[in-house]
C-alpha cells in the first residue's frame, strides 16, 4: 500500500525531471521556440500537491508550470507537442510553456503574469461550495507573487467570504534575480498570513510524502473550516529564471547554496526511500527507464507532428 | 411583476434600470448558474436600483457585495466561469474597471484563445459611465475604445430600455467574456420593453431614426443627443439617420455603410474622447468603406480630449450635445447656424425620460 | 502655552464642523454641483494628524478630504471657492470637493479613487529622504481602502525600502453601507500590519489633542527608524456616504451607535476641554462667532466669483 | 565611453540600447533629482541592458530593483515626482504596465490638471514592447493607442538609436508625464548618434525616407519593415516615403498630410492591434485632411485581431512585416505581384543590425 503510493509518486517526480532533461538536451536544436521557466528543485511541490488532490481538482499554476503540467496528466506526449508548438498540443501550439492547460486533467492553466491566477483560485473555489462539490480549486505561486496586491486581495476576499480555496506558496527565495529580502517588508509571511481567517500548513520540505500528506491535512481542513488555506512550501531553484542553465556565476547566488540543497534533491530523496522500502535497483531503473523511453517517444512525435495551418490563428478568439 | 410562468408576448413601458433588474431576474430563474457580485451590488441603493431585490429574490448566495478589490473581482469571476458559474461582476464606475485591466487585457480575453478553445470564460461585465453631479475627472471616462482594441472581448453599449434587457440576456447566455457599458442617464428613460424577451443579437445596429440627409453614427447616451438634434434640425427640413452600432465588437459594419452609401455624409458621435477613439475606427471604415462616395470627410464628436473638469460651465464645453452635433450638420450641409437659444437641450436636472 | 495649542486646535475643528454645516445650509441651493463626501464626526483625525505634521509636510488624503483641507490651509476662502466651481478655488473649479488641493499648504490632493494617494505618500517619503528632507508625507485612508492591493503593495514596499511615510487609517467600520466585518478576512488590522517592518501606533479616540500626541510620536519614530508607521485611528461617520444627510433609517445601521458616538463628538470634546482649562463661555462663543462670520463671508465671496472662463477647459491638460 | 567633460558634437555608431543608457547616464549626471526604478533594472541584466552599470555609477540610491508591484510603483513615481524628484521608471514589458492602468489614466495624466495648474508630474515612464521566443499572448502586447487615448499622458515610440536617446533626454526634462515605447528588435540596431545629444523636440515627426508614389506612416518596428520593404520596391522603380511620427502625443498631423499630399496614397502601418488603434486615427485624419485629395483608400497594416499565439507559424502571421506592406503598396498601385521567394525577411534569429 504505502510503497505503491511511494513508487506512483516517484514515477510522477521522474517523470518530470527526465522531461526537463529532455528539454535541456534539444532546446539548443531551436525547435522549441518558447521561453523555458524550469521547475527544477522545486518537482516534490508540484507532483506532492498535485496527486494528493486527485483527479478532479481544479489547479493553477504560473508560468513555472513544467512539474504541475506532467504531474496533473502524467504524460509527456501532450507537453512536448505545446513546447513544439505543434497542432497536437493541448493548446494546439497557442499556449507554449508559459502558459500550459489540461483542463481534462484538472489543470486549468498557467499565466505568465506574476500572481494573476490568484483569484481565479478564489473564483474556482466559490464555485465549487456554489455547486456543492467537494472538488478543490488551488493555485501555485511564487515569494515573488506575493509582492502584488492582488495576492493579498485574493487572501482577503477569500478569508472574508470563506471560500475555501488552496493556496500553494512556493517560496525559492528569488524573484528573477531579486532575493525575498529586499522585496519582503516582513520577516514572516507565515505568521501574517495566519492572522487572516486562512489556515497556514507550513511544510518546508522537498520530500514528496511530507508535501503529499500536507496537501491532504490541507483538504480535510478545507472541507471541515470553509476557510482557505495557505500550504507554505520552500524549494531551491536549480536554473537560471528562464532558460535551460544553471547560473552561479553571474553573481547574485553562489553554488554552494546549491550543493547544500542537492543533498536533498527531491528524486533522489524519494528513489533512497523506494530503496528503504526494499525496492531493488534494477526495478527503479526499469521504472526510469520506461519513463525515459516514454519521454524520448514523446520529443519524437511532437517534432514530426505537424504545425497548425495558419487559419487557425484566427480561430478560438471567440468560443462558438 | 415580470413571470416565467405565462407566456407573455405582450409590451410594457419600463424603465431602462428596470429592464436590465428584469433580465437579470429571468436569467437567474432559468439558470442557476447566473450570479451577481461586485463593489456594493447588494445594498439598498443596489446600483441605480440595477440590481434592487436580487439578493432578497435569490439569497446571498447569488447576489452579494464584496471587499473593494477590482483586479481580484475580476479574475474570481474568471476562475468561478472556467468552473461552470456564469457571473455578472458589476462595478460602479468603469473608471474603476480599470483597476482590474489586467485581468481584463491578460487574462479574461485571452483564456479560451490560450486553451486552444479547450477552456470558455461565460462572463458578464457591467460597467456604468456618465455624467453626475460635477463628478470630475476619475468618474467621467468611458474608453469604449480601450476595451474593443483588446480581442476577445464583446463590448455593449445599449441605448435603449428593450436594447439593455435585449443585450444583457444575450450577453448573459454568451460563452465569451461581455463588457456592458451603461450610462447612468439612461437609467430614468421609460420606453416598450416585451415582458418576455428573447435574446437580441449581437452584431447587429439600430437604426434609431430614418433620414435621408446624414448619417449620425453615435454610441449610448450620444443617441439620445442625436435624436434631439434631429427633432431640431426636421424643423427646418434637415433629416438625419441615426445608427446605433448597439454592439461594437462584434460591430455591424455593413448597417452603418449602407446608410451612409444613401445619405453620402457621415459624422460619428462618440461617447468618449477623441484621440484613438471608436470615433476614429468608424471614420477610418466610412472613409474607407464609402470612398469616392462621402460628399465629406466624416465629422468626428467626442469629449473634450483634457481630463473632465468639475465645475459645471467648464464640463458643459467637455461634454458635446444635441447642439455639437447640430452644429456639426449645418457645417458639412453647409446650412446657416439654427438659433438655439429658445432650445432646452439635457442636463442633470433636466434628464431624458424616454421614450425613444 | 498648552492652552494656546488647545485653543488651535479648537479653532480648527470648528472651522471643519462650522464650514460643513454651511454646506448642509447651502447645498440645496444647488450651486455647489459636486459630490459632498462629509468629514463629520471625523475631524479629531484630519486636525490633530494636520497640525502635528506642521506646515511643510506633504499630505494626500481621499474624496473624505473637506477637514484635510481646512485644516492644512486653516481657512474656508479657497475652500468654497472650488466647492462652488469658481475662478477662485484652488483648483479653478476643476477638482470639486473630490479633489481638493493644495500644495502651498502641503495638501498635495485628494484621489476618489480608493487607496490610490498610499503609493503617492510613499513616493514623497522616497524624495524627502532622497533630498535628506525632514519632511513627512502623509496619507489618509479608510477601512475600505485597505481591501485594495495596492495598499498592501504600498504597506510591503515602503516596509521592504525602508521608506518612512506615514500611513493615517481611519477605520469608520464601513466601505460607502458595507461594513468591514463581511470585507476584512481578519479580525485585528493592526495587528497584520505590526508584522511588517512598519511601526503600529493605535490611537482609537476621538480627542484631537490624543491624536495630536500620536502623531507627535509617529514623528519621531519616523524620523529614527526609517521605516513607515501606520497611525490606527476610528470614528464615526455621522452623515451617508455621500451627501448632507442622515441615514438612520434606510436599514444597514441605526441612530443608537451614533448616539454612543456622539457622546465623544471631537468639537464638544475640545470645547469641554476649554471650559476645563478655564475658557469663559463667550471668550469661545467668540471664537465660534469669528469663524462662523468668516465662513459666511467665504461663501459669500464664492457665490459672487466668476466661473472659469470656457477657454480655460483646455488649459493645464500639460504643464507648459 | 561618454562624458560629460569635454563638448563633444561628434557622432559615433552606438547601439539603441546604449544610446538609451547614454541619455540616462547624461540627464543623471546633469540633474541629481534623476532616478530609475522599477522590477529588476538594477540586476546583471539591466532590461535589456538598458539600465546596465547605472547602480555602479550612481549608487542604489538612484538606481534600484523593487518589489513586484506595477500598480504602487506607478503611483510611487507620481509621489516622488510631486514632491520634487524626476522619476524614470522602467517595466520590462508593457503587458505588465497594464497592472498600473489606474495610477496612468485616473491618477498620473490629471494630477497637474486637476490640481488647476498647481502641482505638475516630472515622469518618465519606459515600457517594453515586442517579439520573442514564442513569448505568447501576455508579453506581445503594445497599446500604444490605449495610452494616447488618455489626455495628459505624452506618448513616445522611438525607433533610431538617435531618436531613441534625444527622445529621451526630452522625455526626462519635461515636466509633464511621458510614456516611451521600445520595441526589443531594435535595442541591436546600431546607427550613428551624436555623442552629446540635444534633446529632441516632441512633435516632429522623422521622414526616414523619401518617396513618391505612396506614403507610409509607421511606428516603432513597423518602420524597420518599412525600409526593408521599401528596398524591395525600388528595384521596380516603386519609390515609398516613410513617416515616422516618434511621438504619437503630440501629434506631428503636418508632416503626414503634407506628405500624403504629395503621394496622394497612404498606408499606415502601426504595431499594435487594428481596432480603435493608432492606425485607426491616422486613417481617420488623413481622410479628412486629405478629402479629395486621396486617390484611394487610406490602407491600414495592423497585428491581426486576436490574442497573440505561441508557436511560430502562427505568430509569423500574427504580426505584419515587410511583406505586408508590399502585398498593400501593390494593392494601391496596382501592381503584380513582387516575386518574394527569394528575400530574406527580419526575424528573431535574423535581427535587423542598423543602420538605419
Ligand atoms: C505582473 C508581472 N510583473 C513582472 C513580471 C516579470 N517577471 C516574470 S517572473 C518574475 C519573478 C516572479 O517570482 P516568483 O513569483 O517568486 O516566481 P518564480 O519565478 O520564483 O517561480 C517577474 C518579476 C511578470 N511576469 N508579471
Ligand atoms: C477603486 C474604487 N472602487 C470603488 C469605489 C467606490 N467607492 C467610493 S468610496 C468607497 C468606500 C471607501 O471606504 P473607505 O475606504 O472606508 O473610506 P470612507 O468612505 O469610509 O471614508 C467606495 C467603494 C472607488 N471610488 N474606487
Ligand atoms: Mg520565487
Ligand atoms: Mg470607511
Amino acid at each position: 500500500m504505502k510503497s505503491e503510493l511511494s513508487i506512483k509518486l516517484y514515477k510522477a517526480l521522474y517523470l518530470v525531471r527526465a522531461s526537463e532533461q529532455a528539454i535541456i538536451a534539444h532546446y539548443l536544436e531551436d525547435d522549441m521556440k518558447t521561453p523555458m521557466h524550469m521547475s527544477m528543485g522545486g518537482e516534490a511541490i508540484s507532483v506532492g500537491v498535485c496527486h494528493a488532490l486527485g483527479k478532479d481538482a481544479q489547479v493553477f499554476s504560473s508560468y513555472r508550470s513544467h512539474a504541475v503540467y506532467l504531474a496533473r496528466t502524467g504524460e509527456a506526449d501532450t507537453f512536448f507537442a505545446e513546447l513544439y508548438g505543434k497542432r497536437t498540443g493541448n493548446a494546439k501550439g497557442k499556449a507554449g510553456s508559459m502558459h500550459l492547460s489540461a483542463p481534462s486533467a484538472g489543470f486549468f492553466g498557467a499565466s505568465a503574469i506574476v500572481a494573476s491566477t490568484l483569484p481565479l483560485a478564489v473564483g474556482a473555489a466559490f464555485a465549487n461550495i456554489y455547486k456543492k462539490k467537494k472538488t478543490i480549486a488551488a493555485t501555485f505561486f511564487g515569494d515573488g507573487a506575493v509582492d502584488e496586491g492582488v495576492f493579498w486581495e485574493s487572501l482577503n476576499m477569500s478569508a472574508a467570504l470563506g471560500i475555501p480555496a488552496l493556496f500553494v506558496y512556493e517560496d525559492n527565495g528569488l524573484a528573477v534575480h531579486n532575493p525575498k529580502e529586499r522585496r519582503h517588508g516582513y520577516r514572516s509571511l507565515d505568521a501574517i498570513v495566519s492572522k487572516f481567517e486562512c489556515t497556514v500548513i507550513e511544510e518546508k520540505s522537498t520530500d514528496v510524502e511530507k508535501i503529499y500528506a500536507a496537501t491532504q491535512k490541507a483538504m480535510r481542513l478545507l472541507q471541515k473550516n470553509k476557510r482557505p488555506v495557505f500550504l507554505s512550501t520552500q524549494y531551491y531553484r536549480y536554473l537560471e529564471h528562464v532558460g535551460i542553465n544553471t547560473d552561479f556565476d553571474v553573481g547574485y547566488r553562489g553554488r554552494k547554496e546549491f550543493d547544500v540543497w542537492e543533498k536533498h534533491d527531491p528524486v533522489k530523496l524519494q528513489r533512497a526511500r523506494l530503496i528503504r522500502q526494499g525496492l531493488s535497483e534494477s526495478k527503479i531503473l526499469g521504472i526510469e527507464k520506461d519513463i525515459e523511453q516514454a519521454i524520448a517517444g514523446a520529443v519524437r512525435k511532437a517534432q514530426r507532428a505537424p504545425f497548425p495551418a495558419n487559419a487557425e490563428l484566427y480561430q478560438d478568439v471567440f468560443y462558438g | 411583476m415580470f413571470s416565467m410562468d405565462k407566456k407573455n408576448i405582450q409590451s410594457k413601458m419600463l424603465s431602462y434600470r428596470d429592464a436590465i433588474c428584469e433580465a437579470t431576474v429571468q436569467e437567474m430563474k432559468r439558470d442557476k448558474n447566473v450570479f451577481v457580485y461586485g463593489i456594493d451590488i447588494a445594498d439598498h441603493k443596489g446600483i441605480f436600483g440595477t440590481t434592487a431585490g436580487l439578493a432578497e429574490k435569490f439569497g446571498a448566495k447569488r447576489s452579494f457585495s464584496t471587499p473593494l478589490c477590482e483586479e481580484a473581482l475580476v479574475g474570481f469571476g474568471l476562475g468561478s466561469a472556467l468552473a461552470g458559474l456564469r457571473p455578472i461582476n458589476v462595478h460602479m464606475r468603469i473608471d474603476f474597471l480599470l483597476l482590474a485591466m489586467n485581468q481584463l487585457s491578460n487574462m479574461v480575453s485571452s483564456w479560451h484563445y490560450g486553451s486552444g478553445g479547450q477552456m470558455k470564460v461565460p462572463m458578464v461585465i457591467r460597467a456604468v459611465i456618465g455624467r453626475g453631479w460635477g463628478q470630475s475627472y476619475q468618474h467621467n471616462k468611458s474608453m469604449q475604445s480601450v476595451f474593443a482594441h483588446i480581442p476577445g472581448l464583446k463590448v455593449v453599449m445599449p441605448t435603449t430600455p428593450e436594447d439593455a434587457k435585449g443585450l444583457l440576456i444575450t450577453a448573459i447566455r454568451d460563452d465569451n467574456p461581455v463588457l456592458i457599458i451603461e450610462h447612468r442617464w439612461l437609467y430614468d428613460a421609460i420606453d416598450k420593453v416585451p415582458a418576455r424577451q428573447e435574446p437580441m443579437p449581437f452584431g447587429k445596429a439600430h437604426v434609431l431614426r430614418r433620414g435621408k440627409d446624414i448619417t449620425v453614427v453615435a454610441t449610448s447616451w450620444m443617441n439620445v443627443e442625436a435624436l434631439r438634434a434631429a427633432e431640431v434640425l426636421a424643423r427646418r427640413g434637415v433629416e438625419i439617420e441615426i445608427v446605433d452600432p448597439r454592439t461594437l465588437v462584434p460591430l455591424d459594419e455593413k448597417t452603418i455603410v449602407r446608410s451612409v452609401q444613401k445619405t453620402k455624409r457621415c459624422i460619428v458621435a462618440d461617447y468618449d474622447w477623441g484621440f484613438c477613439g471608436f470615433g476614429a475606427e468608424i471614420a477610418a471604415r466610412v472613409s474607407e468603406k464609402c470612398f469616392g462616395v462621402l460628399r465629406a470627410p466624416v465629422g468626428r464628436i467626442h469629449f473634450a480630449d483634457t481630463p473632465c473638469p468639475c465645475t459645471r460651465p467648464l464640463e458643459m464645453v467637455f461634454y458635446p450635445g444635441a447642439e455639437t452635433i447640430i452644429r456639426e450638420v449645418e457645417r458639412q450641409l453647409k446650412l446657416t447656424p439654427t438659433d438655439l437659444t429658445k432650445e432646452n437641450f439635457y442636463s442633470y436636472e433636466r434628464k431624458f425620460k424616454g421614450p425613444f
